[in-house]
């Protein structure tokens, strides 16, 4: 398959650049190949005036080329500090390592980025969030003449995206070339210079952001109208399905969370990086069980010991990181669809191959998956096709509690409605949703109540017509803005 | 598929006759210095010789090369069997098929072949092992054997002998260890070194699997304590010649063990031609002369005991 | 929609085509180079001789596909020999009952090595190296290396070496259990989540599957299947001794592995192991009855070197086809459609 | 503390062992019997610190043991034929250098797994060399044991060489920026990649790098004798193997350290001795060795399930 046709891009000094297009518009892929990371079979790329080929990543480095991956391209084994080391040295096999140098530029830079995470920490313990901040503070260490963020947004909040935000002005202002990737349509209109589109690995335009507007942006993206809006709630919610009083888990760093969750019902869960939100999901999937506290589920109390227990209990967890926990890559699509349905799809453990299929393709008809087929392995989507694969095997479990944790992080807005319209659509016929968002606008236009959490625990409880500042501030921690 | 006929000592006559010589182990220079013996009899009666083996001791490759030559068709089959009931079954079944069996350095069980050819019996090998140790040390004092594995049958088969030996003869004497050296030099050389300190009183070594006689002289050597602790064992000169003259190592047991490839495939020949039979009392062995038989035993004569006098007359 | 591809490039896009394509060669060739090779007796010698491991690669096959390794089989299959010896000589239990303990001690063994992999969460390798020396340090033990039993009772020698149907008894116990895999890893959601399992353990673990409880059926489906090859082994070679299966543990890694299955885990079939099998006991019976060769006196050295040789080349083949079917399909997308939502 | 925990607990282990040996078997202590312990576990020192820098890498060589006795027998070969040591030990490094490149290649240059391509290159090598050197010892002259040295003065050289290289090694790990590379490769070989390490020159440079230590620790080996014994080398890739694994090198890679490989084998190799000192028989030495793999790996399994649990 080909991901990129072609192509033709350019960047100014001292400009935001910024590329958007529908998931698996080959964004990430163009990427790739201005990193050396991927070899193009033809074109030509010039970097300040002078053509390049056979670009490896060693080179583009020393071309000044740095970039934050969509995927963490971290060494979870080695520290903080050695990470960034690592990105940042000259790669001379028999030099030295300084580690006391090391230590302070890290400290150095993560200060700069308003991260608090200290450099001696290794990655693996790092959230997927804090896992971001170190490769920005990363790219921002680097020193490079061009600059790529990869959707760096895609697991931050509110705080860290402003800080963010800070940093790439500040490039800007010292001359470097910013190319930033997001689906958040706002945050493009808050930062960048010009705007590239990308649709089906062909460029579709590039015009001033101050040329264009939202509307606009969006036809270019999908060359068709898509509505932005929020699809309105439409249930009113039921019975108590979820409750939790005290829950907590140690090892999770979740404490004394209680917390009701109706049939029909959207709940949505807000909070800084690092608040728990996952933590909790975790908890209640059975991954990190509970250790004090009680799940009761529609009125009965549930000992959620492991995610089959959480299964068969009528739980589905729709997982923040796709690509590791959401779909296998490798596997076909239907494979991945019945995952969780077993032992019902499979009585007595027998493979009903046609069964299968046939429901596979009707949640990829049901979710627009663009896909060959259902043989073909999820590795082969994109990402926001890869999330719908994740929201289908879990669809299909008929859970009566769904937990969605970044349900459209990295989703482009056309899948990003769809998602939503789902979404709804399972809360009208009396799913009960927990959804963990970062995305403040999705949280306050889906939910029907907000959940802030803090520091492992609710910090505060909100109706669904809150305004951003209320929500901000309960997850801050400043009680007395929040009752305001 | 039935008995080739015309396998006498002249290839003119007749299909060429085919034997095959199956060794212990192979890579090991025990058996390479057999085979060498037994290729030169093969080359002197004009027939084809096949040589394979484990390429480490193991019974259950040796069963398997044993039934994929009675599939290839052979006239005869000598072998030197690692482990006497684990094999003797194949063998029978060979001879079911017409296929001649002698066995040679081991034997099998006496229903499984016609002649064993041998160098020295289990029993020969324990008791000279065990009279030589007891007279290098004056039939008193400590000893350890080393031995190749554990589980190798025909050194567990010495070991009995060596031991009842003891028990009936040697009353002042003390076998304190056994150790494995897994058929390696330098580990016989580290086990030696363990046993020499962890038994002061230790006079003498016997190192019954060749590659440990070397293994424990050196150790003996680097302890400092060559002519105190007396090494002995079932080895070969070549390997020796130099412990043996520094007066490391007392004495080295072997039979010459080109011989014993040369007599086997001459005596498995003769099986298969029919000019050996049971009952006989002789055999004549071309170049190296004739041998004496007693019962089923073709003998090669018994072990030699090479020492400084001798050994350089021997080179393999 | 995919198109579907030619049948033959198809085909010949699976290890396992190329595996039966070298096994056709093989015996082929032997037929035409080899003496007697084309005989009843030298085929039921190579399922007889290749039986044990084969059954060793069988089970091995299900443990790597969930991306483990199991280095104790050889081992286990010793002490197993042993413990039926010492059930049938010492404690003098009738043969079928001592014979059903030995299964269920050995499956208690593979519970072990599958008990700390999954309760510790420990490394296959790891674990299984320290039992490998473990189940031989105890058959060593236990017979002090020294014994051997023998005298085994004759209905139960016959699993060595009758024949039914012409085909050797281990034969048709290897065809059982082939098959009885096959379903398992093919046709069940077990097959389902060792796959699952092997690509990504916790994208298995999210998605509700019991990844402990299907890893540690693996090794106790290889222990109880080494303790059946303790038995075949034992029938066959007439004496239980601790030596038993030693050095068979990368005999089978290297069966399967030969057989496409991805020591990475995820991708491999029983049916690649089975051939991987045929092929290697075809070779290296076949090498031995060539005269040139058996003249030499090198057949089992030629052997052995070969099969690594082979285990090269099947691999490092499969690589470069690979590469080569990319960059063609890279110069055709163009012409290929674009994945569109199936509507 | 917390860091170290697992070479501590295997020092623990080790002086434990030492303190019961003191107890009951003073002579263990010997120095002529100690010093030749040590030398002897020189060559698998050596070769261990190269299987190390190899599983850090999230490879395996189980080949290394086959490379041994081809080395040895190329350096046999050429001492009996009176070339001086130096060229001896550079042909001989060189040897394994080349086998270690063939299998660097493979793995790193075909991306094929490594336990696979070792195994049976360990397979094509052992057969080549039974086929070539049909197991006979190679008598070396008198100059050649101990480099012509007194026995005292040459095994201490050996010890000392491999504590060098050692200390180097270890020195060389935390570092150099190439030894940070091989923890960063091992860890996750795209990320080095995309970090601008080349992780295909690492494989195999670690692979080459084994490879030219076998050859060593063969020369080291062979100076210790007057013969060359062309099996030596059995069994050496579980040695270094269970070395790494019980000194808390991580067979996933990325994580491992050599001072606690260094303890680990000390650990193992004080075992079997042992066992004579105290009059163990020897039949027990497998199922011991064993246990003590497992209680190590289990040791540190439950640790770091509490550690999660906390
Ligand atoms: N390894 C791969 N092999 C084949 N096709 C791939 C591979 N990776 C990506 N693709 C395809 O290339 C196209 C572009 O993917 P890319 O990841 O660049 O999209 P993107 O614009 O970054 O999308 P997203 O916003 O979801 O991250 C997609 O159609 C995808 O299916
Ligand atoms: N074992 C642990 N000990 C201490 N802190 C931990 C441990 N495990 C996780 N944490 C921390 O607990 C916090 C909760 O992480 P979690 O991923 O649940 O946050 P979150 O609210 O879901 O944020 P986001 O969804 O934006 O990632 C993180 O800072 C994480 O690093
Ligand atoms: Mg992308
Ligand atoms: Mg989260």
């Amino acid at each position: 398959m080909r991901a990129l046709k072609e192509v033709s891009f350019d960047l100014h000094a001292g400009e935001v650049h910024a590329l958007l297009g529908e998931n698996g518009a080959g964004k990430s892929t163009l990427i790739k190949v201005i990193t050396g990371a991927h070899q193009p079979d033809g074109g030509r790329i010039t970097v300040g005036g002078v053509e390049v080929s056979q670009l490896t990543p060693a080179r583009a480095r020393a071309l000044g080329i740095a970039c934050i991956y969509q995927q963490p391209a971290l060494f979870p084994d080695l520290s903080v500090a050695e990470n960034i080391a690592l990105r940042l040295e000259k790669t001379s096999a028999w030099q030295r390592v300084r580690w006391a140098e090391i230590a302070r530029r890290a400290r150095e830079l993560l200060q700069r980025i308003g991260a608090e995470i200290d450099p001696a920490t290794e990655v693996r313990e790092l959230s997927m969030p804090e896992q971001q901040l170190v490769e920005i503070a990363c790219a921002l260490g680097a020193g490079a003449r061009i600059v790529i963020m990869d959707e760096p947004t895609a697991s931050l909040t509110q705080k860290e995206q402003h800080l963010l935000f800070a940093v790439v002005r500040e490039l800007r202002a010292q001359g470097v070339g910013v190319i930033y990737i997001s689906h958040r349509l706002e945050e493009i209109f808050a930062l960048a210079d010009r705007v590239t589109v990308l649709r089906d690995g062909e460029s579709v335009g590039t015009n001033p952001v101050a040329a264009i507007n939202e509307a606009s942006l969006i036809r270019m993206m999908v060359g068709r109208e898509v509505s932005a809006i929020y699809p309105p709630a439409e249930s009113a919610p039921g019975e108590v399905v979820l409750a939790l009083c005290g829950v907590g888990c140690a090892a999770g760093g979740v404490r004394d969370v209680s917390l009701e969750v109706r049939a029909g019902e959207i709940m949505g869960l807000a909070g800084l990086v690092g608040a728990g939100r996952t933590e909790l999901a975790r908890i209640l999937f059975g991954i990190t069980p509970a250790d004090s506290g009680e799940i009761i589920l529609h009125g009965r109390r549930v000992a959620v010991a492991s995610p089959r227990i959480a299964v068969a209990a009528g739980i589905a967890y729709v997982p923040e990181d796709r690509r590791r926990h959401g779909v296998i890559l490798e596997m076909p699509i239907a494979a991945n669809m019945t995952m969780a349905i077993h032992p019902r799809l499979f009585p007595g453990a027998w493979l009903r191959f046609g069964a299968e299929r046939a429901l596979a393709l009707d949640y990829i008809r049901e979710l627009a998956v663009k896909t060959f087929g259902p043989e073909a392995p999820g590795g082969s989507l994109s990402g926001g096709n890869q999330q719908k694969v994740a929201l289908a095997r879990w669809l299909a479990t008929q859970p009566k509690l769904l937990i969605l944790d970044e349900p459209t992080q990295g989703v482009d807005v056309g899948a990003k409605g769809e998602i939503h319209k789902i979404i709804r659509r399972l809360a009208k016929d009396g799913l009960a949703v927990l959804m963990i968002s970062s995305d403040l606008p999705e949280v306050l236009g889906m939910s029907d109540r907000i959940a802030v959490m803090r520091g492992g625990t609710i910090a505060a409880m909100l109706p669904g017509h809150s305004d951003a500042h209320t929500v901000m501030a309960a997850a801050l921690g400043q009680p007395g803005k929040a009752a305001a | 598929k039935d008995a080739p006929s015309g396998g006498s000592n002249n290839s003119a006559g007749g299909k060429k006759m085919t034997i095959a010589l199956l060794p212990k182990s192979k890579g090991n220079q025990y058996f390479a210095t057999v085979e060498k013996g037994a290729r030169a009899a093969a080359t002197e009666l004009g027939a084809d010789l096949l040589y394979d083996g484990p390429t480490n001791t193991d019974p259950a490759k040796q069963n398997e090369i044993v039934e994929g030559w009675v599939n290839y068709g052979v006239t005869v089959i000598a072998a030197a069997c690692e482990n006497k009931e684990g094999i003797s079954a194949a063998l029978k079944a060979a001879q079911d098929k017409g296929i001649k069996v002698v066995t040679y350095d081991s034997d099998t069980t006496t229903d499984a072949r016609s002649f064993f050819v041998n160098q020295a019996t289990a029993e020969g090998i324990g008791n000279t092992l065990m009279d030589e140790a007891a007279r290098l040390t004056g039939e008193e004092g400590d000893f350890a054997i080393i031995t190749a594995t554990l589980t190798a049958s025909n050194m567990n088969e010495w070991r009995k002998h060596i031991e009842a030996r003891l028990k009936e003869k040697y009353p002042k004497m003390k076998l304190v260890d056994t150790k494995p050296c897994d058929d390696q030099k330098d580990k016989a050389q580290q086990e030696a070194t363990n046993l020499l300190s962890a038994y002061p009183n230790l006079k003498c070594l016997m190192a019954i699997c060749s590659p440990a006689v070397p293994g424990a002289a050196e150790a003996v050597k680097q302890a400092g304590k060559a002519g105190a602790v007396k090494v002995l064992g079932l080895g070969l000169p070549s390997e020796n010649k130099a412990y043996v003259k520094d007066g490391v190592t007392q004495s080295v047991i072997l039979w010459k063990v080109e011989d014993l490839g040369y007599l086997t495939i001459k005596a498995a020949a003769a099986v298969a031609a029919g000019s050996l039979k049971a009952g006989a009392a002789e055999f004549d062995a071309g170049k190296i002369g004739k041998m004496e038989i007693q019962g089923d035993n073709v003998l090669l004569g018994k072990p030699f005991i090479f020492n400084k006098e001798n050994i350089d007359g021997f080179d393999f | 929609m995919s198109q579907p591809a030619p049948f033959f490039k198809t085909l010949l896009a699976r290890p396992e085509a190329v595996l039966l394509f070298v096994l056709v060669a093989e015996l082929v060739f032997f037929s035409a180079v080899g003496r007697n090779f084309n005989t009843a007796d030298n085929f039921a010698n190579i399922v007889r001789h290749s039986a044990e491991i084969g059954l060793l690669a069988l089970v091995m096959m299900p443990i790597i596909l969930t991306g483990g390794i199991d280095l104790s089989v050889g081992s286990l299959l010793g002490l197993c020999a042993v413990l039926f010896g010492v059930f049938t000589h010492e404690w003098h239990i009738a043969t079928p009952l001592a014979a059903a303990l030995t299964l269920v001690v050995g499956a208690a063994a593979g519970g072990l090595n599958g008990g700390l992999i999954t309760g510790l969460r420990l490394p296959p390798l790891i674990v299984t190296l320290g039992t490998f020396s473990l189940f031989r340090g105890l058959a060593e033990a236990i017979t002090k290396g020294t014994m051997t039993y023998k005298d085994f009772s004759p209905a139960f020698l016959a699993l060595g070496h009758e024949r039914a149907l012409g085909l050797p008894y281990q034969g048709w116990l290897f065809i059982a259990i082939a098959v009885a895999i096959s379903v398992l890893v093919h046709r069940t959601t077990f097959g389902r989540s060792f796959q699952a399992i092997g690509f990504s353990p916790e994208g298995a673990r999210y998605a509700g599957l019991p990844v402990q409880r299907r890893i540690a059926t693996t090794y106790v489906l290889a222990g109880f299947v080494a303790a059946l090859a303790a038995l075949v082994f034992t029938a066959r070679l007439r004496q239980a001794r601790a030596d038993a299966g030693s050095g068979y543990e990368l005999q089978a890694i290297t069966a399967v592995v030969l057989g496409g299955t991805s020591i990475f885990g995820g991708v491999g079939t029983v049916g690649g192991t089975v051939l991987g099998v045929a092929c290697v006991a075809v070779l290296t019976t076949g090498l031995k009855l060539i005269p040139a060769i058996a003249l030499q006196g090198i057949g089992s050295e030629l052997g052995s070197l070969l099969t690594g040789a082979l285990l090269i080349f099947a691999l490092a083949g499969g690589v470069l086809a690979k590469s080569l079917a990319a960059r063609r399909a890279r110069r055709q997308s163009l012409a290929k459609p674009q994945p569109q939502p199936i509507t | 503390m917390g860091k170290y925990f697992r070479e501590l607990s295997v020092a623990a282990a080790l002086v434990l062992l030492l303190v019961v040996l003191a107890g009951i078997a003073p002579a263990f202590f010997e120095l002529q019997p100690l010093l030749s312990r040590l030398t002897a576990q020189t060559p698998a020192l050596i070769v261990a610190v190269g299987m190390t820098l190899v599983i850090i890498c999230r490879q395996i060589d189980i080949s290394v043991g086959s490379q041994f006795g081809v080395c040895a027998v190329v350096a046999g070969l050429l001492a009996a034929a009176g070339l001086p040591l130096s060229v001896v030990l550079l042909a001989s490094m060189a040897a394994g250098a080349a086998m270690g490149a063939l299998n660097g290649w493979l793995v790193a240059g075909l991306g094929l797994p490594s336990i696979v391509v070792t195994l049976a290159t360990m397979v094509t090598w052992q057969e080549a060399l039974r086929l070539f050197q049909q197991g006979k010892f190679i008598n070396l002259p008198a100059g050649v044991q101990w480099f012509g040295l007194a026995q005292q003065r040459g095994q201490l050289t050996l010890i000392a060489t491999a504590v060098v290289l050692l200390t180097c090694a270890a020195w060389a790990m935390k570092n150099l920026a190439a030894g940070r590379h091989v923890y960063a490769v091992g860890t996750d070989a795209e990320a080095a990649r995309l970090a601008g390490i080349n992780p295909r020159g690492i494989t195999l440079g670690v692979f080459i790098l084994l490879g030219a230590l076998a050859g060593l620790a063969a020369t080291l080996n062979i100076v210790q004798s007057p013969q060359v014994d062309p099996k030596a080398g059995g069994g050496l890739e579980l040695k270094a193997i269970a070395a790494a694994v019980v000194g808390g090198v991580a067979v996933n890679g990325g994580r491992g350290n050599l001072w606690g490989v260094f303890v680990g084998l000390l650990l193992l190799a004080t075992i079997n001795p042992a066992l004579t000192y105290l009059h163990v028989e020897a039949y027990w030495e497998k199922a011991i060795q064993g246990l003590v793999i497992l209680l190590a790996v289990v040791a540190d399994g439950i640790r770091s399930r509490k550690g999660g649990a906390k």
